[in-house]
C-alpha cells in the first residue's frame, strides 16, 4: 500500500522565490547605499509577492484535493507554532534591547551603578525614560512624548477586541456558520485596519509635532523599532486574514478542515500578545 | 509530582535508571516534565545568581 | 595498525612536551604584580587538571583501541549503563569545578577593586594610538607606534621591538596602586600588558576600570586586543615602571613642559617652531593614515595638495578640532593641546609644496576650543 | 508520540505514487519531473536537496579554505609580504562567516536532510517545498556577501562578530549588503530548522517514541531548536546595525543613550547558542559511528541525550563568558563564570561515554571511525582549553589572543568539520552504493590530522605568549609558531583535495556497498538499499515490533 504523506512534485515556487528575495534586498541594499535602484526593490518586491501568491495558490489547491491528511496537517502546525516562535525571540531581542537600555545604559551614563563612572564623560547628563536629553548634547531628543492614555490606549481596545472577534469568528467556523463567521472576521479586520491607521496618525504625530524621530536618541530609536516591527506583523496580520476572508468567501473551509484560518489567527493572537507588551512597556512604564 | 521533580533532578545530573527511564515515558505526561524542568531550571539560575551576588558582594 | 601506535606515540609524545615546552618561555608569563602571579597559578592549575583528566580519559580510550581491536579476535561486549559509573563521572568533574571556582572567585574579587588608588590615569584608544592622561596633574601626551614603517615593509632589518616601540611609554611608579580609567574616542580597543596582567577595552561613550601595582621596574610590552580597524597591529602598549622618585623627577619634568606650553598658547609662534613641532605631531598621530609624505591612502585622503584643505583654512581646523562624523576622522580637539593642534595644522598646509605660507597660532585653536 | 493515522489513498496522485514506487530505482523519469539543471533547482526531494547543501557547503569550504590560506601566507613570516592590514582584515571575517553560516551550519543541515528521514522512517521532510527554499536561498545570501569583495571600500573588514561601532559608524559602504546576505542566510536556518523540527515530531515511524530515536536525530532535534531561538536574535541584532548605519538611530552609540557593549550582548545571546548548533550535530554523528566500528551499544544512551539537553539550555546562559574583558559588573562576571564551568559537565559525560563504548568493544579502524576517534581526541583538547578560558582571571590573559583562536579551532576543524568529514565517509555507501576508497581515506585522515594539530597547536604557545588574534604582522617571538601554523594550514587544506577524490571516485563507481553497509551498524537507512532509492518509507516502516532498541 502506498504511503499517505503528500510529498509535492518539483515546484519553481521555491527557486523563484529565492531569487526574489535576492533581487529585493539587493535592491534595497543599493537604494540605501546608493541611493539609486528603487525599481530594482520594486521589481524584486512584487515578485516576492507574486512567489507567495502562486505558491500559496498551489497548496490551496492541493488542500481543496483533499492531498493532506492529519499527518500533513500536524506539520503544518508545528511549523506554524515554530515560527511563530521564531517570531516571538526576534521580538524578545527587541524588548531585551529596551530592558537593557532602561536598566542598564542609562542609568550608568548618569552615574549611577556598578559602571557609573561612565559619568565622568557626560557630567551634564542626566538619565530619564523616556529619554529627553540623550548624553551627547548635540543630538536633540523629544520634546513631548506619546500619552499612553489616547492614541495608543485606543489602539490596545482595537488590537484586544480584534482578537475577541477573531475568536468567534474562528468558533462560527468550527460550528459550521459560515456566514457569521464571515461577519465576524469582516469587524475583525476593520479593526486591524483601524489600528493601522491610528498607528499612522501617531507616528505622522510624533515626527512632525513631538520631535520623537528616528535619530533622537535611544528613545525615538526604541520606539520606533518596536512599534515599527510590531505594524509591520500587524499589516502581515491583516494580509493574511483578508485571504482567509476571501477563502470564506469562495466557500473555502470546512468545520474540521480549516487550518489555514487557524494559523492566521494563532498569528493574530501572537502580535495582539506583542502589542500587550509594547503598550505596558514603550507607552505606560 | 515528587516522581516528576525526581525525573527532572535525574535528568539535570545527567543519570537516571533505565526502569525508571522506561516508566517516564510511557506513564508520565510530556506537559509536566517540560512545566517542571522549566521552573526547576529557573531555581537553578536563581541560585547561581544569589552565589555570584554574594560573592560579589 | 603500525599508524595507531604511531599516532598514539606521537599524542603521547606531545602531551609530554607541552609541559616541557611550557617551562621553556612559551607560557603565559608570571608577570611583575600579585595579580598576574595568581593568575599564573590558576592557569597552570587548571592546565594540570586538565592534563591528569586528558592522560587518564586518553588512556583508557587508547587502551580500548589498543586490546578490543577486532582484528586480535576481540568479541563485543553488550553492556551499555552502570548508574554508579555514570553518577561518578558526574559529581567528580563538579567537585573539581566547585574546588577551582573558589580561588578564581577570590582573584576576581580582588581584581575587580580598584579603591584607595594613590594614581589615576585615564587611557584612551584612538585609531590607532594610545592618549594617556595622569589625572589632576595636568599632564597627557598620546602614545604612537615608533617602529618604522621601512621594517614593516621589510625594506630594513627590523628591530629587537619590532612593532612593540612607542614614542611615547606611559611611566608609572612601582608600588603605587595605579588605577586606569578606559576609554576610547572612536571604535572597542583594548589594552593589554601581559606582565601585569591587565587586558580591558576601552569602549567608547563608557568608562572601565581596572588597577595595578607593579612591583619591579621595568619596560612592559603589550598590544592593542580587540580589531579596531586596519592598524589594530600598529598600536602597541609600553609601560616604563619606575622608582617612586625617579618617577617623580619624570612627572615634574612633564609638568613643566605642560606648563610652559600652556603659558606659551598666547604669545605669537614662529613659522620654525610650529613647522618642527608640527613634523613632531604630524608623525606620531597623522601619519598613520595620511602618510608620511601626505599622500593618503585609500578612504583617507591625501593631504599633499589638497584644493580643499588648503583653500579654507577655517575648514581645515574645523577638521581637525571637531572632526568628521561618519569617518574615521576623530576630533583632535580633545586630546591634542592648542599648541600641537596649532603646530600640525601649519605644517600640513606648508610641508611637501604645500607652501601656502599660513601660520596658525595657537591662541586661534585655543579659542576654538573654549 | 505520532500514532500514524490508517494510510488513506491521496485523490489525485495516487497513481503517481504507485508508478513511482513500481520504479523506484528509475529516478529520471520518476514523477514525470524535469531533468538537467531544472531538476536541482526545482526539487522537493530530501535526498537531492541533501546533495545540494553537501555540494554547496563543500564549495564554501574550500572558498572560506582560500581565504584562510591568505591569512597564512600573510602570517607565514613577521612584515607586510603579501596583502594590506585593510585585506588582511576582509579575509579573516570573509574566513569566519563563510565557514561558520557558509560550511559548517550547511554541511550539517545537508547531512540532516539526507538522514533524519532516512533514520526517522519517514517518505521526506514534512515540508518538501520550503525545504527546497531553505536551500536555495544560500547561495543568494553567500552570492551576495562574497560580492561584497568587488565592492567599493571592501568586504566587512571587522571580524566574523562584526562588534559595533566598527561595524557600523566605521564600516565600509559594504555592510549593508553584508547584513542583507546574513538576514537571508538566517531565513534559510530557521525555516530549515522548523522543517527538521516538524520532521521529527511528526513524520517518526509508527512505534519509533523518542527515545528510540538515533542521537543524531536527538542532537538535530535540539539543534534545530536552537537554531529557531537564535537565529531571530542575530537577525533582529544586525537590523539594529542596519538601523545604526542607514537611519540614524543609536542603538550602539552611548551619545544617544545606547550601548556599544548592547550589541555584544544580543551577538552572543545568538553567537554561544551557534556555537553548539555546530557541534552538537557532530555529537550525534559520532553517536553512530562510535558504536558501529566498536560493534557494541552506545553507553548511556539516556545521558547523552540528557547531557546534549543540558548543553543545549546552557548555552542560553553563559553568553558573556565572550565579553569578560569588555568591562561588567562582577556579579556578572562570576555568574557567566560558574554557569560556563557548569556545561564542562555534560560534556565531559559524552566523552565518556563515547570511550567506555569503546571498552570491550571489538574495534575496527575504518576511515569514518578514524575521523571519529580523532574528533574525540582533539574535540576534547578544545575542551579543555575552553575550561581553561572560562576561568575569569585568567581569561583576563588569554581572551583575544591565539590561546582562543586555539581553542575555537580545535573544537570547529577537527570537533565539527572532522566529524562532517567522518559523517560523509560512515554515510557515502548509503549515497552512492559504493564504499568510498579505503586507500585514499586513510592517506586523507592522517594528512588531515597531522596538518590540522600544526596549524592550531602551536596558536596556544602564540598565544599564551601573547600574540593578539587578527593581526596581520606581528612581533619577532611569535615567529616560529607561525611559520609551522602557516605549514600546517597550507597542508591541511591541500590534503582537502584528496577528500574531493575520494568523494568523486565513490560516486563514480567503487567497491559495491549491500544495504546494511557496515557490520556493526544498527540504525533503520541501513535497511534501504545501497544507494537508497529517490524515495524510502513510502510505506512508513513499523517499529513497535522493533521495541526494545538496542539503546
Amino acid at each position: 500500500m502506498s504511503g499517505s504523506y503528500y510529498v509535492p512534485e518539483t515546484s519553481k515556487w521555491p527557486a523563484l522565490g529565492s531569487a526574489a528575495v535576492g533581487v529585493m534586498m539587493i535592491g534595497l541594499g543599493v537604494v540605501l547605499v546608493h541611493g539609486v535602484g528603487s525599481l530594482i526593490m520594486a521589481l524584486g518586491t512584487v515578485a516576492v509577492l507574486a512567489v507567495m501568491w502562486f505558491w500559496f495558490r498551489d497548496v490551496v489547491i492541493e488542500s481543496r484535493q483533499g492531498l493532506y491528511d492529519a499527518q500533513m496537517d500536524r506539520s503544518f502546525r508545528w511549523g506554524m507554532g515554530w515560527f511563530i516562535f521564531s517570531e516571538i525571540m526576534f521580538f524578545a531581542a527587541f524588548f531585551g534591547t529596551l530592558y537593557y537600555v532602561r536598566t542598564f545604559a542609562l542609568p550608568w551614563l548618569d552615574g549611577e551603578g556598578a559602571k557609573g563612572i561612565a559619568t565622568l564623560l557626560w557630567p551634564d547628563f542626566t538619565a530619564s525614560w523616556p529619554l529627553m536629553n540623550p548624553p551627547d548634547s548635540s543630538i536633540s531628543g523629544p520634546h513631548d512624548i506619546v500619552s499612553p492614555w489616547q492614541l495608543p490606549l485606543v489602539n490596545t481596545l482595537f488590537l484586544v477586541t480584534s482578537s475577541i472577534t477573531l475568536t468567534v469568528s474562528h468558533e462560527a467556523l468550527k460550528e459550521g456558520l459560515r456566514a457569521t463567521a464571515r461577519n465576524w472576521l469582516i469587524v475583525t479586520l476593520v479593526l486591524g485596519a483601524c489600528f493601522l491607521i491610528v498607528q499612522g496618525v501617531e507616528y505622522y504625530e510624533a515626527y512632525t509635532h513631538y520631535g520623537i524621530t528616528l535619530d533622537a536618541g535611544i528613545y525615538g530609536s526604541t520606539f520606533f523599532l518596536l512599534t515599527g516591527f510590531h505594524g509591520f506583523h500587524v499589516t502581515i496580520g491583516v494580509v493574511t486574514l483578508a485571504v482567509m476572508l476571501a477563502r470564506i468567501l469562495k466557500g473555502h473551509f470546512s468545520r474540521d478542515d480549516h487550518f489555514a484560518f487557524e494559523a492566521g489567527a494563532w498569528y493574530w493572537h501572537f502580535v495582539d500578545v506583542v502589542w500587550i507588551g509594547l503598550f505596558l512597556f514603550v507607552y505606560v512604564f | 509530582m515528587w516522581n516528576v521533580v525526581k525525573s527532572v533532578l535525574a535528568a539535570f545530573f545527567g543519570v537516571q535508571k533505565e526502569r525508571r527511564r522506561q516508566e517516564d515515558f510511557t506513564h508520565g505526561e510530556p506537559i509536566k516534565f517540560i512545566v517542571v524542568g522549566i521552573l526547576l531550571a529557573a531555581v537553578l539560575v536563581i541560585l547561581i545568581a544569589m552565589i555570584a551576588l554574594t560573592a560579589a558582594g | 595498525m603500525r599508524a595507531m601506535l604511531a599516532w598514539v606515540t606521537g599524542m603521547g609524545v606531545s602531551w609530554l612536551l607541552a609541559p616541557a615546552a611550557l617551562a621553556n618561555g612559551w607560557n603565559m608569563p608570571k608577570g611583575v604584580t600579585e595579580i598576574s602571579r595568581d593568575i599564573y597559578s590558576l592557569h597552570m592549575t587548571i592546565f594540570w587538571i586538565c592534563v591528569v583528566i586528558g592522560v587518564v580519559v586518553f588512556a583508557v580510550m587508547f587502551y580500548s583501541l589498543f586490546r578490543y581491536r577486532r582484528s586480535q579476535g576481540a568479541k563485543a561486549d553488550n553492556f551499555h549503563e552502570h548508574t554508579t559509573v555514570e553518577v561518578l563521572w558526574t559529581t567528580i568533574p563538579l567537585l573539581i569545578l566547585v574546588g577551582m571556582a573558589l580561588p578564581a572567585t577570590a582573584t576576581l574579587q580582588r581584581m575587580y577593586d580598584p579603591s584607595g588608588a594613590d594614581l589615576d590615569v585615564m587611557v584612551t584608544g584612538q585609531q590607532w594610538r594610545w592618549h594617556y592622561e595622569y589625572m589632576d596633574e595636568g599632564v597627557s601626551f598620546t602614545s604612537s607606534m615608533s617602529t618604522p614603517t621601512s621594517q614593516i615593509s621589510g625594506e630594513e632589518a627590523r628591530g629587537e621591538n619590532y612593532l612593540l616601540d612607542v614614542d611615547n611609554p606611559l611611566v608609572l611608579p612601582v608600588d603605587q596602586k595605579v588605577r586606569f580609567l578606559l576609554t576610547s574616542d572612536d571604535v572597542i580597543h583594548s589594552w593589554w600588558v601581559p606582565e601585569l596582567a591587565v587586558k580591558q577595552d576601552a569602549v567608547p561613550g563608557f568608562v572601565n576600570e581596572n588597577w595595578v601595582r607593579i612591583e619591579e621596574p621595568g619596560i612592559y610590552r603589550g598590544q592593542c586586543t580587540e580589531l579596531c580597524g586596519k592598524d589594530h597591529a600598529f598600536m602597541p602598549v609600553v609601560v616604563h615602571a619606575m622608582e617612586q622618585d625617579e618617577y617623580d623627577e619624570w612627572l615634574a619634568e612633564r609638568k613643566a613642559e605642560a606648563e610652559a606650553e600652556a603659558n606659551s598658547v598666547d604669545r605669537e609662534w614662529e613659522m620654525d617652531e610650529l613647522m618642527e613641532r608640527g613634523e613632531q605631531v604630524y608623525g606620531s598621530v597623522c601619519a598613520t593614515c595620511h602618510q608620511q609624505d601626505g599622500s593618503g591612502s585609500g578612504q583617507f585622503p591625501a593631504l599633499a595638495g589638497n584644493d580643499q584643505m588648503l583653500d579654507d583654512v577655517d575648514w581645515h581646523k574645523d577638521v581637525v578640532v571637531n572632526g568628521v562624523s561618519g569617518t574615521p576622522m576623530a576630533a583632535f580637539g580633545g586630546s591634542l593641546s592648542a599648541v600641537e593642534v596649532a603646530a600640525v595644522i601649519t605644517y600640513e598646509r606648508n610641508a611637501w609644496d604645500n607652501d601656502t605660507g599660513d601660520v596658525v597660532q595657537p591662541s586661534e585653536i585655543q579659542e576654538m576650543l573654549e | 508520540m505520532a500514532p500514524k493515522l490508517p494510510p488513506q489513498h491521496p485523490l489525485e496522485h495516487s497513481t503517481a505514487t504507485t508508478a513511482g514506487q513500481a520504479h523506484e530505482h528509475d529516478d529520471h523519469h520518476h514523477y514525470g519531473g524535469p531533468g538537467g539543471i531544472k531538476r536541482w533547482l526545482l526539487t522537493t526531494n530530501h535526498k537531492e536537496i541533501g546533495s545540494l547543501y553537501l555540494i554547496f557547503s563543500l564549495s564554501m569550504f574550500f572558498i572560506g579554505g582560500i581565504f584562510a590560506l591568505v591569512v597564512r601566507a600573510e602570517l607565514f613570516q613577521p612584515g607586510l609580504q603579501l596583502v594590506q592590514p585593510e585585506f588582511f582584515n576582509q579575509m579573516t571575517t570573509m574566513h569566519g562567516l563563510i565557514m561558520v553560516f557558509g560550511a559548517v551550519m550547511p554541511a550539517f543541515v545537508g547531512l540532516a536532510n539526507w538522514m533524519i528521514p532516512l533514520q526517522v522512517g519517514a517518505p521526506d521532510m514534512a515540508l518538501p517545498r520550503l525545504n527546497n527554499f531553505s536551500f536555495w536561498l544560500l547561495p543568494v545570501a553567500f552570492g551576495l556577501l562574497l560580492s561584497t569583495l568587488f565592492m567599493p571600500g571592501g568586504a566587512p573588514n571587522f571580524g566574523w562578530t562584526f562588534y559595533a561601532p566598527l561595524s557600523t559608524d566605521y564600516g565600509p559602504p559594504s555592510t549593508t549588503f553584508f547584513i542583507f546576505s546574513l538576514h537571508i542566510a538566517g531565513i534559510s536556518s530557521i525555516l530549515g530548522a522548523i522543517n527538521i523540527i516538524a520532521t521529527i515530531l511528526n513524520m517518526r515511524a509508527p512505534g519509533m517514541r523518542m527515545m528510540d530515536m538515533p542521537l543524531f536525530v536527538w542532537t538535530w532535534l535540539i539543534t534545530a531548536f536552537l537554531l529557531i531561538a537564535v537565529m531571530p536574535v542575530l537577525a533582529g541584532v544586525i537590523t539594529m546595525m542596519l538601523m545604526d548605519i542607514n537611519f540614524g538611530t543609536s542603538f550602539f552609540d552611548a551619545g544617544g543613550g545606547g550601548d556599544p557593549v548592547l550589541f555584544q550582548h544580543l551577538f552572543w545571546f545568538f553567537g554561544h547558542p551557534e556555537v553548539y548548533i555546530m557541534i552538537l550535530p557532530a555529537f550525534g554523528i559520532v553517536s553512530a559511528i562510535v558504536p558501529t566500528f566498536a560493534r557494541k551499544p552506545l553507553f548511556g544512551y539516556a545521558s547523552m541525550v540528557y547531557a546534549t539537553a543540558s548543553i543545549a539550555i546552557l548555552s542560553f546562559l553563559v553568553w558573556v563568558h565572550h565579553m569578560f574583558v569588555v568591562g561588567l559588573p562582577l556579579a556578572a562576571e562570576l555568574f557567566f563564570m560558574y554557569t560556563t564551568m557548569l556545561i564542562a559537565v555534560p560534556t565531559g559525560v559524552k566523552v565518556f561515554n563515547w570511550v567506555t563504548t569503546l571498552f570491550r568493544g571489538s574495534i575496527t579502524f575504518e576511515t569514518p571511525m578514524l575521523f571519529s576517534l580523532a574528533f574525540i581526541v582533539m574535540f576534547t583538547i578544545g575542551g579543555f582549553s575552553g575550561l581553561m578560558l572560562a576561568i575569569v582571571p585568567a581569561d583576563f590573559q588569554y581572551h583575544d589572543t591565539y590561546f582562543v583562536v586555539a581553542h575555537f579551532h580545535y573544537v570547529l576543524v577537527p570537533g565539527a568539520i572532522f566529524a562532517i568529514i567522518a559523517g560523509v565517509y560512515y554515510w557515502l555507501p548509503k549515497w552512492t552504493g559504493h564504499y568510498p576508497d579505503e586507500r585514499l581515506g586513510r592517506w586523507h585522515f592522517w594528512l588531515s590530522v597531522i596538518g590540522v594539530n600544526l596549524t592550531f597547536f602551536p596558536m596556544h604557545f602564540s598565544g599564551l605568549a601573547g600574540m593578539p588574534r587578527r593581526i596581520p604582522d606581528y612581533a619577532l617571538q611569535f615567529a616560529d609558531f607561525n611559520m609551522v601554523s602557516s605549514l600546517g594550514g597550507f597542508l591541511f587544506g591541500a590534503s582537502q583535495l584528496l577528500f574531493v577524490a575520494v568523494l568523486i571516485k565513490c560516486v563514480r563507481g567503487g567497491e559495491k556497498a549491500p544495504a546494511k553497509a557496515w557490520e556493526g551498524a544498527e540504525d533503520l537507512e541501513w535497511s534501504v538499499p545501497s544507494p537508497a532509492p529517490l524515495h524510502t518509507f513510502e510505506t512508513p516502516p513499523d517499529m513497535t515490533s522493533q521495541a526494545p532498541q538496542r539503546h
